[in-house]
């Protein structure tokens, strides 16, 4: 498997560490219900057969934080931009 | 049909005309008492002990491809009890003891073979984690024994223990732990199964989950509609799939883990052998292949295949635990694909939907489960209450923080 | 060379061979002959060998059926010692001066082998016997029944030695990679080659061309080799081209990435200098164009393994390109047009051909003159049922058309019942073949992105079709990658006809008819596993094991599948047939390892001050990546143990050094690094004043601490963090992930330094002294100018440095920073600097001795699963949001029944405490479910004179006092220690302060 | 003559690549600061006269070259710059980014030669090809299990390639002994 990372270019898998699933945002510690939040977003995870959006570290390389959208399936890997960039919910 | 030498002896005489099919491969009825998704090991099991001890016969198992096609037809076939957490090593000494009757009570050969489970150490922390363990085997009853170098180089003479990176420190040792055939415990359990009346279906893909508020009442499948007031999920790798039907998220991620066999070899490796300075672990079959495993390839995936870096990684390990292997071939890798939880340790639980059951969570190391985690699950089917080995395997403990983490790995899934 | 040449009875004219080039070789100790260019099995068949191993379940004798890897039988052992390489087959191992090899599988010898008992026990033995017996006495399996299994089962036998040859791994990309270099390969690398692409052709085989080397072809008006030489020539001399022979393509992996094997050295006697054996490439190319030919499939009939039946291609790549004859009385047994090549080519090199026997009611009169031309008996519609012959061949029994039986006496039995293309490169990433009803085969189905299949391998069987089709793909190839391909060339070749019918089995016999040759599987197993309902082709493969030979079915999976659509009355794309896996063909497990075993399996890294440890003579010990300095033994030292106290009171009562640069060290920046640090550790560092340490404790989300350190702030906008060694680089992308992924709005930047700084720990009450002499006033160290937990830069010697006054040890300690490049020039400089205050080195040994005194906690209580409260770090989390926070809330997280940690003393002092024994409550009965905790870290203390330890307790801290039994089943021991804080030396931490 | 993979020659008379170290430059990463990109390619624009790259590439001017290891990240390299560049490339940038020295961090080969290409090929992950890693170009990768940056230089007159490769100090013997193993082949020689 190779990602294309936007800084480095195509890479081997080897170079990078995994995280998962990143659609869950960290909650606001705050949160009257901040609890079940953060239990949610460190336990549940979205975990499809098809596309996935997950977080990998260029650990290897430029250490970014990219988020990949990759099909589990295939293992075809469709995007992959810096984890900085992303729209936060 | 009993299996015995004097029936093969018989058979033989008359050209093994007469042998019958191992299991019924029965069509699906529109409705049944408890429905089992996943005819792998541990779906099999439970239809098993639920006839056999529960007194529950009307059960179908739904399998989507063929029995065995999941987990249980693609591991490594290791069976050990050496665990360390008290909410573990039960269920799994449990398992062992299953284990040692198991062909007994199948009427099925399923080779079981205690030929001992050895861990190697190669530090001072390592040996700390090892003489841990051990002891908490050793308290619980199970056997463990704590071997020096010395000792590990009597009975594995051609390790590599005068060029390594990392030394070989010594080694825990479970002489009752081993192997056993994988296919034919599938096939065993289904056969004994299929005796017992429980309808075997395969080709039969669960698509969906018939939902009537709260309550799970049945599933549609690529066979029609089944409706059944306890739906009991086994399904390994798919579990997260399943549960996303009844509109369940799960602390499950779905990761490939591979394996790999050598042409057959004259007996070579005694029992199994896992190196502890890095990911690999090996044992020769009765076929004569090394079958030997690494790490996880580390990401989401349901291909049943892996990339070339994890096995590149296992071959090195290989090479530096065994340097003889260098010269024998790897003849096939596969994958396959594993529930990995999010602290290591499975799951056997209602869900929060009545009439939905759950077992899952088994990660790389269900297979030493099967008969246990059949027995226990079948017993929280039929009596709606956990059995008392598998009382730590809530579906909770994650919220709660009662969690059982061997490895001390956190909510990360791929470093458990 | 010796000059008494063997015989080689089957020596025939022509071939592709070099027969100025004379080669000596050993089979099962009997010394032949064959000639450059040989195969193993060419230069037996010359000499007239047909016995070559043995059959895995029965023991059946075997010969050389195929000229490929495809071989099922004819597997041997190769070389000797520690290079002795089992199941090697002697159809691609090329032969060299001085090859020894051993046949397989037989015992005593190959011609009366014991293990041949199997065979007349063989009623018994069907497919799965096992499952149904050996369950009486439980015992006797692993005893008994296993053993005896094993024994007879396996094939070659390893060598129990170490691997003494090289491997080594690169990296290749290309435009367009090429597997196969038969007449489709080259013609597409040649238009792909032309068009500027860069390219890569890979062919298993040691001389390209495929099929032309095998079979008789004009290209062009050039005989097929000789089109293959001048192709490949053209290929040689483009430099965009590269051409690897001896290189097989082992495997298809994701992002277009394949697995390749370049056996570098297989062909010589040993690996020259420099040399590996064998190069694992990993090739990621942007197309691909699988060109892999196609493999014959035998038919099933009675008797059908014994030595002297063949394939049909077989035999002409034997005449063609070996110039072996075989056989001396050959026949052929076909139902393909294709399989009539060889009875004429067979006719061509002098071999009465005794008959044709094709199963087919129709022929196409051509055919059929050209039979009669060779003088060949024709026996159509008619079926091979059964064979005779005591250590190879002699007789055919044939069933006519009319329902007789005839026999036909031959040594050699040509058979071909139609051709597999070799797809299995196209399903690795899931695609399965289609059924192809008009070709009788499996064709390529789903492709993966960027991979066309052509030539035989896409079933598209003829050479003129090969040419056409290559030649289209490598443009389109190159096209596609950016280039501009040329004028495709048309190639005028002789005609060939594919017609054929499907014959899976003759007609029945009574003699075994084996399916898969080499696990011994027979028509009779695969009704078998029919009647007992293993009817899908993945149950009929694991219950019979067709198809899981070294051979992975190449030869006859298909065959099996068909006769189980026959027995189940499914139709053939229903059936379907088994998945395909790499390596395609095995592959030495050493060469996926590389050079990365022994002292290379994983880079070691060495601290600063190495060297001179070294020349110290000090003990190492493997800290995760990092090699340090254990202990520094001193002539006369009676053991570590004496050695390690001399250490420790030398620190506590002088002075003493230890490398510490191991430790990861952060560089952490910006306008927020104190924001950003407050929300990675539990406790503040916004409030941190400027040159001031402060300890920190950093969580997982899920609660659980991480990592502990100390940080230090050097300007508002600039602090250093510390990290311990195993977790340097967790901690490293935990913050990235902080900065990038939660809070990237944070102006922060984070880089390690972990390299760039020699830091030395310098402990001990005679440390201040030590320092002032050492830095010669280049700063005030002074408890007053520098008190404990300063730390400042300034510049020594010219150089930047950096002191901190911290303490693991609990005495009075500084560290010193410099620039690693001087890490060496410094420890020496402290050395003497600290000669006149009794100054010792220390190594990791003592450093973790002194922790335990002082109860600080490290990576063993740190374990992954314990809490700030359970390490006593509760106190230090502060109000505000930090990761791990919320999760650190959850009821098992902060139960009053989680273990704490504690200190512990054997009340027998002269016990010794180890890590790893477990905690019971006195009168408890010492089980399981009565466990209170265990020993974390235990040390023999020189200040207390007795062993102590950390362990996590359950309730530890409000235990403080109580007694508790400390029980190692492991090791033997069971005593009672006290409970006690986990300070054991200087409580009151005074000794820091001095 | 086609670019053969598998023939070596062990001659160092006839080197087939030539290693030798770079003990002489002094380097600094600089990571800019929130929202001073502008500012910072101001800084190294007046300061060194280089226009700051985005991306993996090295651009030099004079006695100073920024090489692209991050997204916002370069590593600064001064010849004969020591320990002191990174006090005056601080100087130069100022508040627009955090500078911080690696001088003695890193050790830095340079490696050239016919052979190079080939030799570098046993461990490189990524394609060193004139097509895909021209003169200029910087990777940071993993070579044999450790950590690498490596950049590409002019080539030679005759068109030889040359590269630097950087690997942390506390690495260097592992390094050394990928790549004299990947060397042996070729012939190796040191200057
Ligand atoms: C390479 C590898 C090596 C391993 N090695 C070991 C080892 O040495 N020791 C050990 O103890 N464990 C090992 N394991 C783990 C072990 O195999 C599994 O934990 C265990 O087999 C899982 O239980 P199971 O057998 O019931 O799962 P499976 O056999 O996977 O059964 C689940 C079944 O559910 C079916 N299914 C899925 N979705 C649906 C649906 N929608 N409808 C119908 N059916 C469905 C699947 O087809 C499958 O047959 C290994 C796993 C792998 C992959
Ligand atoms: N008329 C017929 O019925 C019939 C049937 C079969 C073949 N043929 C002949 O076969 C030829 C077809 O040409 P082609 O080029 O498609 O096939 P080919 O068999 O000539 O060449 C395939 C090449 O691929 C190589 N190869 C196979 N697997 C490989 C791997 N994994 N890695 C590297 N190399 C690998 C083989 O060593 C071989 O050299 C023609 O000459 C045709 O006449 C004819
Ligand atoms: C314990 C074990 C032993 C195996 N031994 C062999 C073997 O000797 N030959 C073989 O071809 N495959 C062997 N396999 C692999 C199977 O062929 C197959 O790859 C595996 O069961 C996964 O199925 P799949 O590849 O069809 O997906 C073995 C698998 C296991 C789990
Ligand atoms: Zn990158």
């Amino acid at each position: 498997m190779r990602i294309p990372c936007p800084f480095c270019g195509n890479r081997d898998v080897s170079e990078f560490a995994y995280l998962g699933d990143a659609s869950a945002p960290r909650p606001a510690a705050d949160a009257p219900d901040a609890d079940r939040e953060f239990f949610e977003a460190a336990y549940l995870r979205d975990n499809p057969s098809g596309l996935h959006r997950e977080l990998w570290y260029h650990a290897s390389g430029c250490r970014s934080w990219l988020e990949v959208e990759r099909n589990t399936r295939t293992h075809d890997i469709t995007k992959a931009t810096f984890a900085r960039d992303r729209v936060r919910a | 049909m009993h299996y015995s030498i004097f029936s093969l002896a018989r058979q033989a005489l008359l050209g093994h005309r007469g042998w019958t099919a191992a299991w019924r491969d029965a069509s699906p009825k529109s409705s049944y008492d408890v429905l089992v998704i996943g005819g792998g090991g541990h779906g099999l099991a439970t239809a098993y002990y639920l006839a056999r001890h529960f007194g529950i016969a009307n059960i179908a198992v739904l399998e989507k491809g063929w029995i065995g096609s999941g987990n249980a037809g693609r591991n490594t076939t290791i069976i050990r009890s050496n665990y360390l957490l008290p909410g573990n090593n039960p269920f799994y000494e449990f398992s062992m003891q299953l284990w040692e009757g198991l062909e007994k009570d199948l009427n099925y050969n399923a080779m079981v073979s205690q030929r001992g489970v050895l861990n190697l150490f190669h530090s001072d922390a390592q040996r700390d984690a090892a003489a841990r363990r051990g002891n908490a085997m050793r308290l619980h009853g199970v056997d463990a024994e704590l071997l020096d170098r010395t000792a590990v180089r009597r009975m594995l003479p051609f390790l590599d223990f005068d060029n390594a990176r990392f030394p070989i420190e010594g080694g825990l040792l479970q002489r009752r732990g081993g192997t056993a055939r994988h296919d034919a415990v599938v096939w065993g359990y289904a056969r004994a199964a299929s005796d017992r009346g429980v309808d075997i279906v395969q080709n039969c893909e669960v698509t969906g989950m018939i939902r009537e508020g709260d309550r799970v009442v049945g599933v549609e499948t690529t066979r029609g509609t089944i409706r059944a007031p306890k739906v009991a999920l086994a399904v390994a790798g798919n579990t997260s799939r399943l549960t996303a039907m009844a509109g369940l998220r799960m602390p499950l991620e779905s990761h490939v883990l591979q394996a790999f066999v050598s042409e057959a070899i004259k007996p070579l490796i005694p029992g199994v052998v896992t190196f502890g300075a890095g990911h690999f672990y090996i044992s020769q079959s009765d076929k004569g292949g090394l079958v030997f495993g690494g790490d996880i390839d580390g990401y989401n995936s349901y291909a049943q295949r892996g990339n070339l870096p994890t096995v590149e990684d296992v071959c090195e390990s290989g090479m530096a635990l065994m340097p003889m292997i260098g010269r024998l071939r790897m003849l096939r890798s596969w994958g396959g694909i594993m529930d990995m939880s999010m602290d290591g340790s499975p799951i056997i639980d209602h869900t929060p939907l009545d009439g939905l059951y759950l077992n899952a969570g088994w990660c790389y190391g269900g297979f030493k489960a099967t008969p246990a985690s059949g027995w226990c699950f079948a017993h929280l089917i039929a009596r709606d209450e956990p059995h008392p080995v598998a009382r730590a395997f809530r579906l909770d403990r994650f919220a709660s923080g009662y969690l059982l983490d061997e490895k001390g790995q956190g909510a990360q899934p791929n470093l458990h | 060379m010796s000059d008494i040449s063997a015989p080689q009875p089957n020596r025939i004219d022509g071939g592709l061979i070099d027969r100025s080039r004379a080669l000596r070789f050993h089979f099962d100790g009997k010394q032949y002959q064959g000639f450059q260019g040989d195969t193993l099995a060419s230069a037996l068949l010359a000499s007239g060998v047909r016995i070559v191993g043995r059959s895995f379940k029965y023991h059946r004798p075997r010969g050389i059926m195929t000229a490929g890897a495809e071989e099922p039988n004819a597997l041997v052992e190769l070389r000797t010692g520690a290079r002795r390489e089992p199941n090697t087959r002697a159809t691609t191992i090329e032969l060299f001066d001085g090859l020894e090899a051993l046949s397989q599988n037989r015992w005593p010898t190959l011609r009366y082998d014991l293990g041949a008992v199997n065979s007349l026990l063989s009623s018994l033995f069907v497919a799965g016997f096992y499952y149904k017996t050996f369950m009486w006495p439980a015992s006797f399996w692993e005893r008994v029944y296993e053993p005896l299994i094993r024994r007879a089962a396996g094939l070659g036998r390893a060598s129990l030695q170490p691997d003494p040859d090289q491997y080594e791994k690169a990296y290749a990309f290309c435009d367009v990679l090429v597997i196969g270099g038969g007449p489709g390969g080259l013609a597409a690398a040649l238009a792909a080659g032309r068009a500027g692409a860069r390219v890569i052709i890979a062919d298993d085989d040691f001389i390209p061309g495929g099929r032309l080397n095998n079979d008789v072809h004009t290209i062009d008006g050039l005989s097929g080799v000789e089109w293959a030489k001048y192709t490949a020539k053209e290929l040689d001399a483009l430099p965009n081209v590269t051409m690897m022979t001896r290189t097989t393509i082992f495997g298809a992996y994701d992002g277009s990435t394949f697995g390749a094997l370049e056996r570098v050295s297989d062909h010589l006697p040993v690996p020259p200098a420099h040399q590996p054996r064998q190069r694992l490439w990993k090739i990621v190319a942007q197309r691909s164009i699988l060109a892999a030919g196609a493999i014959e499939r035998p038919i099933v009939f009675g008797g059908n393994d014994r030595p002297g039946i063949m394939l049909a291609s077989a035999v002409r790549t034997y005449l063609n390109r070996y110039g072996v004859a075989p056989g001396k009385a050959a026949t052929l047994f076909t139902s393909c047009d294709d399989g009539w090549r060889t009875a004429l080519d067979l006719a061509r090199a002098g071999v009465k051909v005794e008959a044709i026997i094709d199963a087919r009611s129709e022929i196409s009169p051509s055919l059929v003159a050209s039979g009669q031309t060779i003088g060949a008996r024709l026996l159509k519609g008619a079926h091979v049922i059964d064979t005779r012959g005591a250590h190879g061949l002699s007789q055919i029994r044939v069933r006519t058309n009319k329902g007789d039986d005839i026999a036909i006496e031959s040594d050699l039995l040509a058979v071909s019942g139609g051709w597999n293309p070799n797809l299995a490169l196209s399903t690795h990433l899931g695609g399965r073949p289609r059924w192809s009803e008009e070709r009788s085969a499996f064709l390529p189905g789903d492709l993966p992105r960027n991979l066309v299949v052509i030539g035989a391998a896409s079933g598209a069987l003829t050479l003129a079709e090969a040419l056409k089709q290559g030649t289209a793909a490598g443009a389109t190839s190159a096209d596609a990658a950016g280039f501009k391909s040329g004028a495709r060339p048309e190639f005028v070749v002789d005609d060939e006809s594919i017609s054929g019918e499907p014959l899976w089995q003759a007609a029945a016999s009574r003699s075994k008819a084996f399916v898969d040759y080499q696990n011994d599987v027979t028509q009779a197993d695969i009704a078998l596993a029919a009647r007992e309902g293993f009817t899908s082709v993945e149950h009929l493969k694991r219950y019979t094991t067709l198809g899981m030979a070294t051979d992975q079915g190449k030869m006859a999976a298909v065959i099996g599948h068909a006769m189980m659509a026959a027995l189940t009355d499914r139709p053939m794309p229903q059936v379907g047939t088994t998945i395909a896996r790499p390596p395609a063909t095995p592959v030495a497990i050493g060469a996926f390892a590389g050079r990365h075993r022994g002292q290379d399996f994983r880079p070691v890294r060495l601290a600063p001050s190495h060297r001179w440890a070294e020349q110290l003579g000090a003990t190492f010990v493997d800290a995760g990546p990092w090699r340090r300095a254990q202990w520094f033994a001193r002539p006369g030292e009676a053991d570590w143990l004496s050695t390690v106290i001399r250490e420790v009171k030398t620190v506590r009562s002088a002075v003493g050094v230890c490398d510490v640069s191991t430790l990861g060290k952060i560089d952490v920046q910006g306008a927020d690094a104190g924001i950003f640090l407050d929300r990675i550790y539990i406790n503040t560092f916004s409030t941190l004043p400027v040159g001031k340490v402060r300890y920190g404790l950093m969580l997982r989300e899920d609660g659980i601490a991480m990592d502990d350190g100390t940080c230090a702030r050097f300007a508002p906008d600039h602090y250093v963090m510390s990290t311990t060694t195993a977790n340097a680089a967790k901690v490293m992308q935990h913050l990235d992930h902080a900065r990038q992924v939660l809070w990237p709005e944070l102006d922060v930047q984070a880089i390690s330094v972990t390299e760039q700084w020699a830091q030395f720990s310098i402990a001990g009450p005679r440390a201040r002294d030590l320092l002032d002499r050492l830095l010669g006033g280049a700063i005030d160290i002074s408890d007053a100018a520098f008190p404990y937990l300063a730390c400042a830069d300034f510049c020594w010697r010219g150089r930047p440095a950096r002191l901190f006054r911290v303490s693991f040890s609990g005495e009075l300690g500084y560290e010193l920073a410099v620039p690693a490049r001087f890490g060496d020039e410094t420890i020496r400089a402290i050395m003497e600097a600290g000669a006149g205050y009794g100054l010792t080195p220390y190594g990791t040994e003592a450093l973790g001795v002194m922790r335990i005194e002082k109860g600080h906690v490290a990576g063993n209580e740190l374990n992954g699963t314990t809490t700030a409260h359970d390490l006593g770090l509760g106190r230090m989390m502060g109000k505000k949001d930090f990761i791990g926070k919320v999760l650190a809330r959850r009821p098992g997280l902060v139960d009053p029944d989680r273990p704490a940690v504690i200190g512990l003393k054997p009340i027998d002092r002269r016990q010794r405490l180890r890590n790893g024994a477990h905690l019971f409550s006195p009168g408890a009965a010492v089980k399981l479910e009565n466990d209170q905790g265990y020993v974390t870290s235990s040390a023999f203390s020189p200040m207390l004179g007795h062993w102590i330890a950390l362990a996590l307790l359950a309730r530890g801290r409000e235990r403080v006092g109580q007694i508790l039994r400390v029980v190692d089943p492991l090791r033997g021991a069971d005593f009672e220690a006290e409970i006690c804080s986990p300070v054991f030396y200087d409580p009151e931490g005074a000794r820091l302060r001095g | 003559m086609a670019d053969r993979l598998n023939h070596g020659f062990a001659a160092s008379s006839n080197p087939g690549v030539i290693v030798s170290i770079r003990n002489d430059l002094g380097y600094a990463t600089i990571m800019v600061r929130r929202g001073a990109d502008e500012q910072l390619k101001q800084r190294v624009k007046t300061a060194y006269g280089i226009d700051l790259v985005p991306g993996p590439r090295r651009s030099a001017s004079g006695d100073v070259a920024f090489l692209g290891i991050g997204p916002t990240t370069w590593l600064a390299t001064q010849d004969d710059g020591g320990n002191g560049f990174s006090v005056s490339l601080k100087q130069a940038v100022g508040d627009a980014a955090s500078v911080t020295d690696q001088t003695d961090g890193y050790v830095i080969h340079r490696v050239s030669g016919p052979r190079i290409g080939q030799a570098l090929a046993k461990g490189f992950p990524i394609d060193l090809h004139n097509r895909a890693f021209a003169p200029g170009a910087v990777a940071v990768t993993a070579v044999s299990h450790l950590g690498a940056i490596i950049w590409r230089l002019d080539d030679l007159e005759d068109g030889t390639p040359v590269f630097e490769i950087a690997v942390f100090r506390s690495l260097v013997d592992s390094f050394r002994r990928w790549l004299d193993d990947s060397l042996a082949g070729f012939g190796l020689a040191r200057n």
